[in-house]
């Protein structure tokens, strides 16, 4: 296919509907919305998913394949956060707490984005190495540790690190992926098959009652959007793409397959709207959520979804010469 | 039926306070203290429609000196960051005694 | 299969069967109850599947093949509330409020009757028309715009029809109902095989918990059946028979075959426990919730899921000499 | 598979592990939870699934089969408390009340624990008979009543049996377990068969997120270990051994097959966590929650799913000579 | 800590109404408010039995101005076809001036 | 508007008490109540973290004399054994005559 017709193939994938129809029941005042609880269930599931099948993947894999990409994975997240902050303090004239929490988002990474690729590789009928969710794992953490540091070199502040980092790693989505990745790992692909009906099968279907919800919810967002200001709205949009780029030429540089390194060019591009949130509101209640949560959920969320998916894959075919 | 007359206070906060107010209630000598969930806004405020969240509302039976103590603590650590209201009111408790 | 055989068959379905636990469990006073989160979200999951479903249908159908039931529906839509209304005011004796509100039910739609329907039809082997959803999405605003149209009639009232419209245009069963209908219809048969394993594969599961659920709310309005008194029950069981058979005929006249003029019966005679309980609450407060929800969810909805299936199939094929 | 094998296949299983994952979670101050609801819907789709699958084998089962190892469970669940009683008292030095508890726990059954042992056995490629749910729901409540009627004995009080015997046989495991074994054994293997994609092929998958829940349910448990002094946490790990070995032999009598006698062993060796609480708390209001929660939720049932599986087949095979 | 006195009204309505109870507190001026989903029932009334849903609890921190112009509202509007319950206390509240 | 002043009385006690609470409102001449899901811990205290389940919280709007009687059932079938807290105050309650 070419780049047109996968643009065109994903925007009419049911995963993509479901969230404009999540936006539209929002934005028509429908009373649509799903229970709390099913958001709740369908984030444990999504995530232990994708922990057991990587894990499965894992067990089959000579772990020294992993080093090159745990490499790369661990540069970006501590480079995101650097050049972010700086861009935000120098060009957009951002005070230190809110570039410090924007920079932290935008080095951290959307699972469900993540997830969204490998539906979207899949469909295209590109492999990618099984590991992949083994770095989504890795790239959590560090940029909300390396910004909320760049923070505090700025404006040293009482408190120690013990909180934050333990809130960090004892996390529910890095606890349900690693727990995932590991049960995986020592039960292998005999343990994973027989949980497969619901684990492997029923995946894609939960993503698109996922989706639905989180177009319900990115769309109460847009209300805020005139708030974020021009400057932080192209942010949203121009960084993710360069990420995406860094993500492809690293994934090159470390190995990986094409279909892999589409795969760290989406992590590398896609923004936390979980784990930095809830860490950047302890950690730095001085910041503006409406700023950090509009950028990540409303602009860089949806942008990835509808186009960077087929845009980073072009790119990767580009770096790879496909 | 005799009856203890103690503060209730009550604390609404947005969910991710929760750990550090009960800490604060464990802190400043609360015996106790019970959560519902609850959602809210502030129509005019700023804060509550920027962070958008699940909040809680913690209500705690204890002494005027404890809800003296925790109204300061609410007004030194939350209130210039945070989305949090708080109020007390006298209430006519049995078994009163185990809580002052 | 004849049809006591096929009656039979219904009430030993585990989804008939189901229901009657539910009621049992009631009855019983047993503690079993399921957490209001799951009910929601099976209706929901339910709407989107049968929308999803009917949409990867109609992304084959040509639309024209829809006019004629289309039509048909409304007719049955704008139809049955007008003659509802008069025969609960002049043979009844209702009030303005109260023949209102019943009108409105009878005249909208249970989709969960509807979807029972299709598994009845399916497990007696019975083909029915794709695009069946659609007519369900169809039906459900109509009789109550009419219904609350009559009662201002008869008792002017202040306050506009725009909140009225809205609430039932941007209502959740619609807008899944539409909205599954649109994604099914745009990602077409490809889209909607890559999520089957959730949205068809489990669908008939799905709803045995639901119906349990409904037998268990079922069951709870039964402590209001003596207040219906003997003409509204009389009402709840032989309007929905008569609904039947002018469903039936309107499905020959509209062309549908014999399984999809089944489908239009058992629209015709299901009665709304969703939709028009929550617009006729805000539109009609006056009337009496016990009066209408009594009869749609405790008389018509049981009847129509245990008898009314069989009996209106029995009626197509009598109609259409099969 | 020899004995070492199975024993590191159980604990090796996603099942298992998904266990531990809960237990970490929460020993690591994870912020980790699934919602409330998630738990209510999985427990309720647990419990119906089995009783469903248990009612189409019935419906293929001539019922005098059923008779011996009914009289089996029924011995069990009347023998248990009394001697468990016996125990508690003289060698424990416990109060009525307590022992009273503790022996409605350890006599009643954990349907979980029972759940999983048919994981694996199916893993282990052991038969067994399919109407083995239906000892479930015979087991749940006698025991109770014993231990009850035993703390009446010793300490008269006021207050008739009909609240309590109500409860215990209107609690929502028995009514989902009874009702899906008639649900299942009315429609028979064709009707279970329209609904084995959700009831059957998730079973295991559900299994593994139930369980992962029970294991932060568990830990928040451990905290009160030191409470419950040596005694008991003995009792809470010979007792189930000693049942264990007494249900194979009552299986054998009973003429149950090797692996039917391995499920009957872990009726009798499981304790209850659900049934025997709720109704313990209303009518023996003075026994200590500490004690017998602890002892069943957070000895009785992590030793039975890690070691007791195992153990008991070994025990099994050794009676049998196999 | 200085605290200042105000009404909270508790509104407890039928679920449907929620909406509508939103908007009317609004335009009369309350500055805020906090919603917990409850379940209740009159024993002896007719109303709650008959309309089965959920209900909601909505409380607001309000001047006794504005408390006043509710419970007009409330028994202006909804006390005839709805099942609603309105009551007021005085409580101290913590930074209250944000809310009179 | 005129209100009457009414007692509310809030019983907070383990989930699994929630049916006989309810029996005895009723029979001691509550007109109504409401219940919300609560989670709770007495910090100090044994019972709490013994049995560990979810709570609700009743609120009922009674005369000062089903108050009183209330409470003393409370004293009489619950305190003992199980983890229960009740407190009363006055409202103002519109519609009040309802509800004494
Ligand atoms: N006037 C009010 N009455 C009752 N609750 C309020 C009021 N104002 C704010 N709240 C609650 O307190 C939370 C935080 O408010 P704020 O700190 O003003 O942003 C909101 O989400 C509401 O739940
Ligand atoms: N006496 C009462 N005390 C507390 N809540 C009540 C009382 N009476 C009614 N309610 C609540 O108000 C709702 C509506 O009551 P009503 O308008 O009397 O039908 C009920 O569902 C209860 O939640
Ligand atoms: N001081 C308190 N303030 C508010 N609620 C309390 C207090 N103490 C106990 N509770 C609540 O009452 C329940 C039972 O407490 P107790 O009877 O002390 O074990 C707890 O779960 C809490 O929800
Ligand atoms: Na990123
Ligand atoms: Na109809
Ligand atoms: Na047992």
């Amino acid at each position: 296919m070419d780049a047109l017709e996968l643009a065109r193939a994903n925007l009419l994938s049911p995963m993509v509907l479901a969230f404009a129809l999540g936006l539209a029941a929002t934005l028509l005042k429908s009373d649509l919305k799903l229970p709390d609880a099913l958001y709740d269930a369908l984030s444990v599931y999504l995530l232990l998913a994708i922990g057991l099948k990587g894990g499965a993947e894992l067990s089959v894999t000579p772990l020294r394949a992993l080093l090159g990409p745990a490499l790369a994975t661990l540069a970006l997240g501590v480079g995101i956060p650097l050049w972010c902050y700086a861009i935000l303090r120098r060009l957009g004239r951002f005070g230190v707490a809110d570039a410090a929490a924007l920079a932290a988002h935008y080095g951290s990474v959307s699972a469900v984005t993540f997830i969204a690729c490998l539906g979207f590789l899949d469909k295209a009928g590109v492999a990618y190495e099984g590991f992949m969710p083994a770095l989504v794992a890795l790239l959590e953490a560090p940029a909300i540790v390396v910004a909320l540091g760049l923070a505090r070199l700025a404006v040293p502040r009482e408190g120690g690190w013990g909180e934050v980092l333990h809130e960090l790693l004892t996390g529910k989505s890095i606890v349900l992926l690693a727990g995932g990745l590991l049960i995986g790992w020592v039960s292998g692909k005999p343990g994973v098959a027989a949980v497969a009906p619901l684990f492997v099968d029923l995946f894609k279907g939960a993503l698109v009652l996922f989706l639905l919800e989180m177009g319900l919810i990115t769309a109460r967002r847009f209300r805020d959007l005139a708030r974020v200001g021009p400057f932080l709205l192209a942010f949203a949009v121009v960084l993710p793409v360069l990420h995406g780029l860094l993500g492809v030429v690293l994934g090159r540089v470390a190995g990986l397959s094409l279909g892999g390194a589409t795969v760290l060019a989406v992590l590398a591009a896609s923004s936390s709207y979980i784990a930095a949130p809830a860490a950047v509101r302890i950690a730095l209640p001085e910041a503006n959520p409406s700023l950090y949560l509009t950028a990540s959920l409303a602009v860089t969320f949806p942008f990835n979804l509808a186009l960077g998916l087929p845009l980073y894959y072009q790119l990767a075919r580009a770096v790879y010469g496909g | 039926m005799r009856t203890v007359p103690l503060k209730r206070v009550t604390i609404i906060a947005e969910a991710v306070l929760e750990e550090r107010l009960l800490d604060d209630l464990r802190e400043l000598g609360a015996r106790g203290y019970t959560i519902t969930e609850a959602r809210g806004e502030a129509t005019r405020g700023v804060r509550a429609s920027e962070w958008e969240g699940k909040s809680v509302k913690i209500e705690t039976l204890v002494s005027p000196e404890v809800a003296e103590r925790l109204l300061e603590r609410l007004a030194a650590r939350y209130f210039e960051h945070y989305a949090v209201v708080g109020y007390l009111e006298t209430v006519e408790v049995v078994r009163g005694s185990r809580f002052a």
